[in-house]
């Protein structure tokens, strides 16, 4: 089984990286590109013996509260795929 | 219109009396921006509101002195017209509620208080206080900071070059990240944080204004507890190439002339930096909040006022030469906007859109802030914990597996993995790297050079304040001297509690008198610091933290010192004496698990007559490396010279010191007291350096020589101590990465 | 003789690179920026170290679209001899002017120290002084720092002799001990076919004063100086 | 109308972030994580103008071919949301 984690920073958050990404689309001509923000995500290949995906869910929001994702800053989404 | 009750000015930090005071000030009732204005500029953090007396007493003159406390930074001469622009600042709060952007942006700060006087930033120090690393949450605090600290400053192309590193678990929930930047400047072109000349425009330029960090001030000025998680959108994002823009594009903006004065935004943001601006230069300020570029939409003139968002500067330009101003910025893709005027009189008037929200007179914002002599008491424990009895700890372990675990104690052990991962050698002027002795860096175009050292002992102030603060001058004024730097200028981060608990006022008062008196003594100016208070959690404080950090100026950058032996057969020379003073030793707390005693003694007269000679031994190049005696004492002093040098060992006998009965021999090789220095020397240097000693009276001793491939340390001519260098490096060199490793805490 | 020193907004290695240029190695330097589009009359260039544009995105990536880039390309393409320096090196390999890419570091963490690297090739601009299987002393600080390349394109550059500096240990020899970053082939800086586009993660120009911990990295300077020298003395 | 451009290492290159996660992820008792690859995303604000889905995926592709993603490493997918 597979589970795929999102994590974005908090709208609140300045992402720096993002805008640094916009004004380079900017300046290639992309005047179309208003804004930018950039995230991260986690491909986890879970072993076969988890099968139930509301348990692997379960797992890999801990995972993500646990060490993906910083809360402080950061906001997540899991998705389990089969 | 939000009505001011006990709530909302609860929110704000603001306590009934200082209310009335406000309302006194104003001559009405404030608006809630107003009230916004006052709570973060008479924050603890922006106000010095309980320090502020104490810090009165620091000798802060002398005849290097150029800019001493009160400007962004301050600056001492060090010759050719050039002067050394230096100060520490924390980011405790920040760097527990986020490690990484926590430090990442104490480190920007501190880097925008050095530019903005003109002067490009050399060199960063850090000094760090954490948890037990036996614990996750401490690894992992300490492994947010430390890359945050590199991620900033690698970025920037500021090289960190030194610092200390202390594990402790009173600091498991109130870490300490203190940052020191130092910067070079000429001294004709210092530039202040004033606003003066009325219809001078202001300028904002920088990073876009976005929510964050709002009330960041107020929240270093406050306890933790339970609730401060929902304080944690205050966090702000570091963006170092945004202040790397910065940097490059004001000090291109200064040599054009066209600047009246200039000031970051940091702790308190467009507040700070209108009103401090306009108190300096006797004038008020007009600004329309209408025109601050934000990166959010629908922010209310107060969040604006009071965002910490970073990587901003305020700027007043002479009226004509705006298009000059604008130019080099838009050179650096920065846009500089007009968002206000100076004005006469003395007002801080706040527009939106053209209407009048906010009017208050700037100086109560500053200078009027409130004074407190808060109320001080010797802690009832105080007398207690400085009673030490060894024989209530049973019988002395071995000397040689103290020795042992002292070297893979963390706070002693090399801290290679945390400067391994900081750039140390951009900037082609590191001298001596980190990990060798004090921070050396040289000046271009100059032969001459600087060293650098921060340092401080919390427990030694924990069991005695004012001498704890003394020590803390005294051992970084000694690293110093130790590269061959003479001491000519410090700054100090005053990290303790609660300042309303009296006992922790008292410990504050204390340490700052010892800093005083050392400083007078040693004839080395404060000029400038930092003070965080409010350092607890859950109502337990951290040891009071003094941090000192000292330059020190090297006539000629190519007679520098480390600490690292040379040559076998050179003589080995302890100066100063051994008092086998265990008390709130590593050795104490390490091996004992108890923090007791008291700490040894300083004579500063003493103490800098060691310094002198040993700067004079230096200058005379009678003296191949140079040790302060500090944590762990003569044995792990020692070690630590033969550590680096590829496996050269020594032999020493040393004298049975102090009165310790069956702990003598510990007492005599792990007692930390001060006013010590271990050098080497070639034998035909023998007659020199003791003659020299003597001449300076300073006791000199002989206590080994260098060779063979063991560090084998007798007391009283029984060795008690013999270890394998490659063996004993090993213990002391891998030790923190041992336990990084095995955590498994990644640094994500 | 000029030697140009790009500098990218974010460089922060440029007046080093400059220093040495000049007041070491005594050749004259100038400082290029970013936006123009012209090199004037260079006849080396120096892409610098640093965090261009912040690196934000990928290290180079968005300094390879700097107006001064046409220029570099153009002047690389005639045969000049081009340096990229750490976030250089980035900038060449995003370019297209050296092949491959490079990764984060394999432990993750930012490396900075001393490090022993052997030259393995004399016949390029920035190698000529030195001599082959020379190890030199110089420092690294980088985070993505880990050379990739597809295993046809990394056999290309071991059969062509692209590898100029190769990672080495105590001893001299590449092994994974000696290797920093996790590069393949502890490759530390590698040249294009034409052999006048050189790049490489470690600093020379951080490494020209004994006061500094290490002068090894002069040589590396002075090998332009001497073959431009020598490509004069041809005519 | 807006876009999002995920980027991943090619399966062929070593992803040391990934691979420090996983590790962390074990000592902290996941054993059933058997790998781990990270990736980032960018989401792109584009401005109203552009309103035809297919023209505006053609867009995004340019620059994530030119700019977002370097294909000696890295492989792209585009997503255009309305
Ligand atoms: N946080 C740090 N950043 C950079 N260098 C550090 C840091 N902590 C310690 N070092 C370096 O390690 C060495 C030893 O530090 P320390 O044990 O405090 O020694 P001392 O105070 O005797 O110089 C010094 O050279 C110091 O600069
Ligand atoms: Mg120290």
């Amino acid at each position: 089984m597979r589970a795929r984690v999102y994590v974005t920073l908090k709208p609140s958050v300045f992402d720096p990286q993002g805008r640094v990404v916009a004004d380079a689309l900017l300046s290639l001509g992309y005047e179309d590109v208003s804004d930018v923000r950039q995230g991260k995500f986690f491909d986890l290949e879970l072993s076969d013996t988890d099968t139930d995906p509301a348990a692997a869910r379960a797992r890999v929001t801990e995972m993500a509260e646990k060490l993906l994702a910083n809360p402080v800053i950061e906001s997540y989404r899991v998705e389990v795929l089969p | 219109m939000t009505v001011i009750d006990a709530a909302v000015l609860e929110r704000h930090g603001i306590a009934p009396d200082e209310y009335a005071r406000i309302l006194e000030l104003m001559g009405r009732e404030p608006n809630l921006l107003e009230l916004g204005l006052f709570s973060v500029m008479w924050s603890e953090h922006c106000s010095y509101k309980s320090s502020r007396v104490h810090l009165k007493t620091l000798p802060t003159t002398g005849p290097r002195v150029v800019q001493g406390p009160g400007e962004n930074a301050g600056a001492v001469d060090i010759g050719g017209g050039l002067c050394a622009v230096f100060k520490i600042e924390s980011h405790n709060h920040p760097s527990f509620i986020e490690p990484y952007q926590g430090a990442a942006t104490g480190v920007g700060g501190i880097i925008r208080d050095i530019f903005t006087m003109g002067a490009r930033p050399i060199a960063l120090l850090n000094a760090l206080r954490f948890g037990s690393l036996e614990h996750p949450q401490a690894r992992r605090i300490f492994e947010g900071v430390v890359s945050g600290i590199g991620g900033y400053g690698n970025s920037i192309g500021i090289p960190t070059v030194g610092g200390e590193v202390v594990f402790d678990e009173l600091y498991a929930g109130n870490p300490l990240v203190n940052v020191l930047c130092l910067g070079i400047a000429r001294a004709d072109d210092i530039v202040k944080g004033a606003a003066r000349g009325a219809g001078n425009p202001v300028y904002y330029v920088g990073a876009r204004t976005g929510r964050d960090g709002i009330h960041g001030a107020t929240m270093a000025s406050a306890e933790f507890d339970e609730s401060s998680a929902e304080k944690r959108p205050a966090v702000q994002v570091g963006d170092p190439f945004m202040e790397k823009l910065l940097l490059e594009a004001c000090l291109e903006v200064m040599k054009t002339g066209a600047l009246v004065g200039i000031q970051d935004m940091g702790a308190a943001g467009l507040t700070c930096s209108t009103s401090e601006m306009g108190s300096r230069g006797g004038h008020g300020m007009v600004v329309d909040v209408m025109h601050v570029p934000q990166r959010e939409t629908g922010m209310s003139p107060y969040e604006i006022m009071l965002s910490e968002s970073q990587e901003r500067m305020l700027m007043v330009v002479h009226r004509g030469r705006e298009r000059e101003v604008e130019a080099v910025f838009e050179k650096w893709d920065l846009h500089a906007v007009k968002i206000g005027e100076v004005a006469e009189g003395d007002r801080l008037k706040i527009f939106d859109h053209g209407q009048l929200v906010g009017d208050v007179p700037n100086r109560a914002l500053t200078d009027e802030a409130p004074v407190y002599r808060r109320p001080m008491r010797e802690p009832e424990w105080q007398a207690e914990v400085r009673q030490l009895d060894l024989a209530s700890l049973g019988a002395p372990p071995a000397a040689q597996g103290a020795f042992e675990a002292l070297l893979a104690s963390p706070t002693i052990a090399s801290k290679r993995w945390v400067y391994g991962q900081y750039d140390h050698t951009v900037g082609t002027n590191t001298i001596a790297q980190p990990g060798l002795s004090a921070a050396i860096v040289r000046v271009k175009d100059t032969p001459v050079a600087l060293a650098i050292s921060v340092d401080g002992n919390g427990r030694f102030c924990y069991l005695d304040p004012h001498r704890g603060g003394m020590l803390a001058v005294a051992e970084a004024a000694r690293n110093v001297a130790c590269a061959g730097g003479e001491p000519i200028g410090a700054t100090n981060n005053l990290n303790f509690g609660n300042p309303e608990r009296p006992e922790i006022m008292w410990q504050f008062a204390e340490a700052v008198r010892g800093i005083g008196d050392a400083c007078r003594a040693l004839e080395v100016p404060i000029t400038g610091g930092n003070v965080s208070l409010y350092n607890e959690t859950e109502g337990r404080a951290i040891y009071p933290t003094p941090v000192l950090g000292v330059i020190g100026l090297l006539d000629d950058a190519e007679a520098t010192c480390t600490r690292t032996f040379k040559q076998p057969g050179a003589f080995v020379v302890m100066l100063g004496d051994n008092r086998g003073e265990l008390g709130g030793s590593e050795y104490l707390a390490r091996l004992h698990g108890t923090v007791r005693g008291v700490p040894p003694a300083l004579d500063l007269a003493r103490e800098r007559a060691l310094q002198r000679l040993v700067i004079d031994l230096i200058r005379a190049g009678a003296v191949q490396s140079a040790h302060d005696c500090a944590e762990g004492g003569l044995a792990v002093t020692l070690a630590e010279c033969a550590f680096g040098t590829g496996g050269l060992g020594l032999r020493a006998d040393v004298p049975a010191a102090g009165d310790a009965g069956p702990y003598q021999a510990h007492a005599t090789l792990f007692g930390e007291s001060a006013s010590r220095v271990v050098v080497s020397a070639a034998p035909e240097r023998r007659a020199q350096v003791i003659e020299a000693a003597v001449a300076a009276g300073v006791p000199a001793r002989v206590i080994g020589e260098t060779g063979g491939a063991r560090i084998a340390i007798a007391v009283e001519g029984t060795v008690v101590i013999d270890s394998a260098v490659d063996h004993a490096e090993q213990l002391w060199s891998t030790a923190i990465e041992r336990r990084m490793t095995r955590g498994g805490d990644s640094g994500l | 003789m000029t030697v140009a020193v790009v500098v990218f907004p974010g460089s922060n290695s440029d007046a080093d690179a400059y220093y040495a240029v000049s007041h070491v190695i005594g050749v004259g330097a100038v400082l290029v920026w970013h936006k123009d589009t012209e090199l004037g009359a260079a006849d080396a260039v120096i892409l610098p170290g640093g965090f261009a544009h912040g690196d934000y995105l990928r290290t180079g990536a968005i300094a390879r679209f700097s107006p001064i880039m046409g220029a570099v390309t153009r002047f690389a393409g005639r045969g000049g001899p081009v340096l990229g320096i750490c976030n250089g090196f980035q900038v060449l390999l995003e370019a297209g002017l050296l092949p491959g890419a490079m990764v984060r570091n394999r432990g993750i963490k930012f490396v900075s120290s001393m490090v022993p690297v052997r030259v393995e090739q004399t016949d390029t601009p920035f190698s000529a002084a030195c001599t082959g299987g020379q190890v030199l002393s110089l420092p690294i600080a980088h985070g993505e720092g880990n050379y990739f390349a597809d295993p046809d394109v990394l056999a290309e550059i071991e059969s062509n002799r692209q590898v100029v500096f190769r990672y080495v240990d105590g001893h001299g020899e590449a092994t994974p001990e000696g290797n920093p970053n996790g590069s393949l082939n502890n490759i530390a800086g590698i040249c294009n076919r034409q052999r006048n586009v050189v790049g490489l993660m470690p600093h020379p120009e951080r490494a020209c004063e004994s006061s500094l911990g290490s002068h090894d990295g002069r040589v590396v300077l002075a090998s332009v100086v001497q073959s431009l020298a020598a490509g004069a003395a041809r005519g």
